[in-house]
Parts: C-alpha cells; structure tokens; sequence
C-alpha cells in the first residue's frame, strides 16, 4: 500500500516539475496532493488527511487552476525562454540525486536507529490519534498559537482585500 | 534489504519525503515563471508536512499534526497573497516571467 | 477476511455505486413528469406505462449520438472532465450510511461452507465520514473548471469561472451551518449521528434528562437555523433552481457544457442529480434521523418481523431492507422539494447571489454556533 | 485499512465505468468528416473568438477569500468535536472564551470584507 501511493506521488512530482504544460503541472500537483491525502489516512492521520483535500485540492488548487484558466489564452504568457541551464546548477543537481540514492541504499543496508522521544503527557491522552486528541492538544498547548493564527488570518484578509480589490479586469 | 522493503518504517516515509523536497527544490531552480515558482513551493511544504506527519505517526506524538494543520493553514495563505500579487504584476507588466521582478522600482 | 468476504464487500460497493447512477434516469423521469403536472401538461408518457421506459430510449439515442469535439479543444481533457464528474459524487455516497448492518446467514457454495459475514450497508465506514464528504464533494469543482476551460469557448470558460464562485462561496456557507451539528454530536462519524437520534425528544439541563414526548429526537429540533441554511447551500452547491445560475440559457447559452453532446453532456447530468442525492441523503442523515422510523428503534422492528414470520437467518437483512426503505422514502422526499422549488422561485440574478451567500448565510451560520455553543454551556 | 482499499476500488471501478460509458459512444456513435464551421466554437452565428482577454478580477478575488475563510472554518471543526467532552471536563468557560476570540476575529474580517465592497458585483 505504501510502495503504491509513494511511486504514485514521486511519479506525479516529477510531472508536475517536468512539464512544459502550466495545466499540467497544476493538475499534476493536485494528483500529488490528493495522493499525500491519502498517504495521511495511512498514517492514522485521518483529519488532517481530509483537511488536505478540503484546503489543498478544494481550495488552494482551484485558485491555481483559475489563475491559469483566466490567463493561458495568450499564448505567449507561459512560454517565459529559458535562459540555458548553467553547467554548474546541472551538475549540482546530478550529484545531489546521486548522494540521495546512495544514501537510500546506506539506509537499506543497516537501519537508521532513530530514537523518538514520546511526548509522554499527551500520548497518554490519545489513543489513536484521532480528532479528539488533536483538538485536545491544539486548545492546551497550543491556544496561544491558534489565537494567533486567527490574528494572521485577519491580516491576511485585509492585506489580500487591499491588493486585489481593483475595478476592472485581470488584463487591464 | 528484503527485510527493508516490507517492513514499512519511519525511515521509508524521510526517503520519500526528502525525495519529494528534492524535486520541489530542482523546480524550484529550473522554473522562470512565477505561477510555477509556487507550485513547486507547495510541493516542498507538503513534502515537510509528510515527514512531520510520519514523526508524529511513529513518536506516538501528536504535535506533529498540530504543526502541520498550522503550516498548512500558512502555506494556503501564503499561496492567495503570492497569486493576488502574481496577477497584479502580470497587470502591471503582462508577463509572469520572474526576472522582471528586477526592473521594478519603487 | 477471506477471500469471500472480499468479494461480497466489492459486490456490495458496485451495488450501492450503481444504485446512485440507477436512480438518476428515476429522478429524471420524475422531474420531467413533477414539471408536467406543475405546469398543467402531459410530459412523457408515450413510452411504456407512465412513460417510464422513456430514459431508456433517451439513453440509447445518446449512445447513437455523433461523437463531436470542436476544434480548439483540449481533447484529454475534454474527456476526463466528465469522468472526474462523477467521482467525487459517488465518493460521497459511498460514506452515507443507508441502513443499519446485516449478517449473511451461512451459505454453501461449490460446496464450501461460507461464514456469516458481518456487512456494512455502506461502502466505508470512516470515523471522519462527515470531512472526508466534505473534501471529497471539494473535488467537484475540477470537473466543471477542466469543462468550461477544454471546450475553447468563451461562453463555457465564463460559465465555469461563475459555476466555480458559487459553488465555493457556497461551500463555505455549507461548512459553517454544520458546524452546529459538530457541537450538538460531537463526533464526524455519521453512524454515530443517526444512533444519536433515536426515541423521542430529549436534552440535559443542569444534569437532568427533560423529555418531549410528542417529538422525534431529530436534529432539526436542535438545529432548525442550521437546518435552513445548510438547505439552502444544498441548492446552491447542487446548481439547482433558484440558483442554477451556470446554466443561465439567457446569457450563457448553457454553462461550463455548452460544447458537450451525447453521453458525454448526459454524464455531467448524472453528476448533478448525484450530487442532490447526497446532499438530500445528508439532510436525512444530520437532520432527519437517517434510516430510523421515529419513535420505534431497531429492536422492535425485527422483533414485529419475526412475529410476521421471516425466518432468523435472514431476519437482519429484512429489517435493514425495511429501514433502507424508509431511508429513501425520507431522501426522495427531499427530491421532491427541489423539484418542487424549481417551479415556485424565480431565479437569482448573480449579484444577489453572491450577496446572499457572503453576507447572509456566512454571518448567519457563525451566529448559529456562537448561540449553540453558548446554550449547551448553559444547560452543560 | 479496508476503507482505504474500499475508496481505492470505488475510485477505479467509477473511472472504468466512465471510461466504459464514453467507450460505448465512441464506438457507437456515427462518424462524419468535421467541417470548419461544425466544429468552430459555438457563438450563435457570429464570428467567434475564443481570446478571453479581460476576465473581472472579482472571481479570483472570491477564490483567494474563500481560501482564507476555509481556514478559518476548518479550524473551529476541532473545537466543535471536542467541545462537549471540555465541558465535562470542567473546561467550558476556557475553551468558549478561547473560541470566542477567534469568531472575534473571524467575524471582524468578515465584516472587513463586506465594508471594503471587496465582493461588490456590478
């Protein structure tokens, strides 16, 4: 289960940054997040899996595929010319794949021992890491950061608001 | 190494999760325009989130969630404001490319 | 969980998948015949009784249908986008739990022995059943905007980018008046939401249980302020009259499928009157007791079937029957409804809509779990 | 475990299905040569176009505040489930202040929206 959803999500990824297509790329990037949705239910994740279909792929992706939608009839707008790769940023790359795969293998031949340190106070309050034990920690530990969030959140309206609120159109 | 492969661990999910950051990162470097600047942004939180993810499934620990219901939240919001300006450029210079973003001055 | 149990579980998944696309042609049919009546003329009826078989000659005629794609189109797209149109439909309905669960007595087969399995009358059981509908029914977006963008044509792209606002702007309408049912049951899991409406009318106050004998224990007596707006996004979610503003013929000849002919047009026709059927499904389910009868439980209705004579292998599965029954009795009369309404408002012109959505609905629902919040900390 | 098989399956068997459905028209359906003006845009007779080129900003403006407000609610979704038990627990009064504030500032930019006309259609 797990091999299936991670060659699903790598294969999506390298689409997504592969493509010459904008809607491609996006519709590529909402396969790797609905797949990551599901890799979270896997995890026992199970409210933050449906929280990243509901904000990623029924809100954020939307934005994307619309920006794209509004703007894709002139033809010229997405073909930005790509100034020749330079030789340094090619073989920074190759090098850095190939330090990841030989890692991987050192990985496979003796395991990371990883010591995970258990929060004790709170893993004994959940179960099963259901919704309950994450609404318990989010109003405890983290109300502070919460109540800020709804702070950001309004400066995000008002800043959002300021910017785009115009009359006319997307073009001019 | 066949032990590897079935027994399905943390260490699979950091290999995929970093494996997924390095593409993001290499979109990241290659791309010219602004809209797929972003895109391969959210495919580097989202490759972070899956790892915080995977801690918080197997450290028995659910911080990590909170963690990432927050970044996601901040990764959604950084997207409206990043495409509310890509579209006030493009209105400004018809173009998405980012090495315009040099030209302009205040 | 053998190999058996597997296979009758996938039966059952295509079952109740195919169940949803079979009640489509009904609910045309219907619509076609309500509007008839309404409107003081015949509808179908030339073919077969009641012209009940009529789908089934539309049906084929849309299979004979030339296949036609214009010019400019982005032709993988404009294929998917009707398939996509029906996921996230039958996604949804396949986490609606339609009836209580039943036991397959023993039976043999090619001479094996099979044990009695334990089958659930919905697809999957989740724990979060309530967001994941939510998240799935977000999906839906994608198949209009891949439409209205594939065809090429500007009617559809315009029809698209409004069909998206509304459903959208209307989504967040939906989330906020579900959150007074979140408060009342306190759980994501529709099962657990259906169990807690059972009996009559009941509540804690200070510790005490006050009950009210001559009402169900439905969550609309809870809810009555979520319940009208959480219908009233239904509407808009779903496209349909007042609201059906996409398919404004006046001015956009037909919406996000002006381009889309045969089959392929007939399948966004599925996904719609998918889509009303979960969202009617849901009203049942958090507002109308779901498949129980009011005032009877489970208990007493196998035991009258028992005193009527079914036998005990089967006995489960009669009574799930029997209240699946009841649970579409309550789901098409909320079809009914928006049939109904189709006929009695004028529709919405685009500003209202908007208007009405954001600053209407969206208040409003805050309002209603800010005053459900604080009375159940009243009555704790 | 078996819900993720079971919403695996009904998304393949619901793609084959659609797959299937528009396979049985292809193959079905009659085929004649296009012409140009079949298969032109449809535009009720005039000459059409298909360059949108001026779309009213406000779509996009809906999409991006939609986005934010879906925070917003995702984020009460948590409280409204754990609500209950807080109460039992002895909680209530934090955990309804605590929310209090955040519908505060919910509420506030809600009311910013609507003052600034951001969603104003003409």
């Amino acid at each position: 289960m797990f091999y299936f959803f991670a060659i699903l999500l790598l294969f999506s990824a390298i689409i997504v940054v592969s493509t010459k297509n904008s809607m491609t790329a996006i519709l590529a990037l909402t396969g790797t997040m609905i797949v990551q949705a599901f890799l979270f239910f896997l995890l026992k994740a199970y409210f933050l899996g449906a929280v990243q279909l509901i904000v990623y792929t029924g809100a954020v992706m939307v934005l994307f595929v619309m920006v794209i939608m509004i703007f894709n009839n002139d033809k010229e707008v997405f073909k930005i010319p790509e100034p020749p790769m330079s030789v340094w940023l090619k073989i920074s790359a190759v090098a850095w794949f190939s330090g990841l795969v030989s890692g991987i293998f050192l990985i496979s031949k003796n395991s990371l021992h990883l010591t995970l340190v258990t929060d004790s106070n709170f893993s004994n309050l959940l179960k099963d890491m259901s919704i309950n034990g994450l609404s318990q920690v989010l109003f405890t530990k983290y109300l502070l950061a919460f109540e800020v969030m709804g702070v950001f959140l309004l400066a995000i309206t008002v800043g959002v608001i300021s910017i785009a609120k115009s009359r006319g159109g997307t073009h001019e | 190494m066949s032990n590897f492969l079935i027994a399905v661990g943390l260490e699979h999910y950091l290999i995929l999760s970093i494996l997924l950051f390095s593409i993001g990162m290499l979109g990241f470097f290659f791309h010219k325009s602004i809209i797929m600047l972003l895109v391969c942004l959210e495919l580097m939180l989202n490759a972070v989130n899956l790892s915080f993810v995977a801690f918080s499934h197997f450290a028995n620990n659910i911080s990590g969630q909170v963690m990432v219901f927050f970044a996601m939240s901040i990764a959604a919001a950084e997207v409206g404001v990043g495409l509310a300006i890509a579209v006030l450029f493009f209105k400004k210079k018809k173009s998405f490319d980012i090495s315009e973003v040099e030209k302009i001055k205040g | 969980m053998d190999l058996m149990n597997i296979i009758i579980n996938g039966i059952k998944i295509i079952f109740i998948f195919l169940l949803m696309v079979q009640i489509v042609p009904l609910l045309v049919w219907i619509e076609r015949r309500a509007s008839a009546f309404i409107q003081n003329r015949f509808g179908p009826n030339r073919v077969g009784p009641l012209g009940l078989t009529q789908l089934l000659a539309d049906l084929i005629k849309f299979l004979f249908k030339e296949e036609f794609i214009p010019k400019n189109a982005k032709k993988s797209l404009f294929y998917l986008a009707p398939i996509l149109a029906l996921i996230p439909g039958a996604l949804a309905f396949g986490a609606i739990p339609l009836s209580v669960p039943f036991t397959i007595p023993i039976f043999s087969f090619f001479s094996k022995e099979f044990g009695p399995y334990l089958i659930e009358f919905q697809s999957y059981n989740l724990h979060f059943s309530l967001v994941f509908i939510l998240g799935v029914s977000a999906l839906g977006v994608y198949s209009i905007l891949l439409a209205g963008w594939a065809s090429a044509n500007k009617y559809s792209l315009f029809g698209a980018l409004r069909a998206a606002a509304q459903v959208i702007s209307y989504e967040l309408a939906l989330g906020v008046s579900l959150v007074g049912v979140l408060l009342i049951y306190s759980t994501f899991n529709l099962q657990t939401i259906i169990n807690a409406q059972q009996g009559a009318f009941a509540f804690y106050s200070s510790g005490l249980l006050y009950t009210v004998s001559f009402l169900p224990n439905w969550g609309i007596f809870f809810q009555p302020l979520g319940f009208v707006l959480f219908f009233i996004a239904i509407f808009a979610e779903t496209n349909r009259h007042p609201f059906d503003l996409p398919e404004a013929e006046a001015e956009l000849v037909a919406g996000y499928h002006t381009e889309y002919g045969g089959l392929k047009m007939n399948m966004f026709y599925i996904a719609e009157y998918g889509h009303m059927l979960v969202g009617s499904a849901l009203m049942t389910v958090l507002f109308f007791g779901g498949y129980q009868i009011p005032f009877v439980s489970t208990a007493e209705i196998s035991q009258f079937l028992s005193s009527a004579g079914v036998s005990l292998g089967w006995l489960s599965f009669i009574t799930s029957m029997t209240l699946f029954s009841v649970f579409m009795i309550k789901v098409f009369i909320f079809l009914w409804i928006f049939i109904w309404v189709r006929w009695t408002l004028p529709r919405f012109k685009y500003d209202q809509l908007m208007k009405l959505g954001w600053t209407k609905l969206l208040p409003l629902g805050v309002l209603n779990t800010v005053i459900t919040a604080i009375i159940l900390f009243i009555l704790k | 475990m078996t819900a993720l098989f079971a919403i695996l399956f009904l998304i393949f068997f619901v793609l084959c299905f659609g797959a299937l459905l528009l396979g049985l028209a292809y193959i079905l359906g009659p085929k004649k040569s296009p012409n140009a003006i079949k298969s032109s845009s449809y535009e009720c007779g005039l000459p059409s176009s298909e360059q949108v080129n001026n779309v009213p900003v406000k779509y996009y403006l809906t999409a991006i505040l939609f986005i934010i407000f879906d925070i917003e609610v995702i984020f009460i979704y948590p409280w409204a489930v754990a609500y209950k038990d807080f109460l039992t627990a002895g909680w209530g009064l934090y955990i309804l202040v605590a929310m209090l504030i955040f519908i505060a500032l919910f509420l506030y930019g809600l009311i910013w929206e609507i003052r600034s006309k951001a969603l104003d259609w003409h």
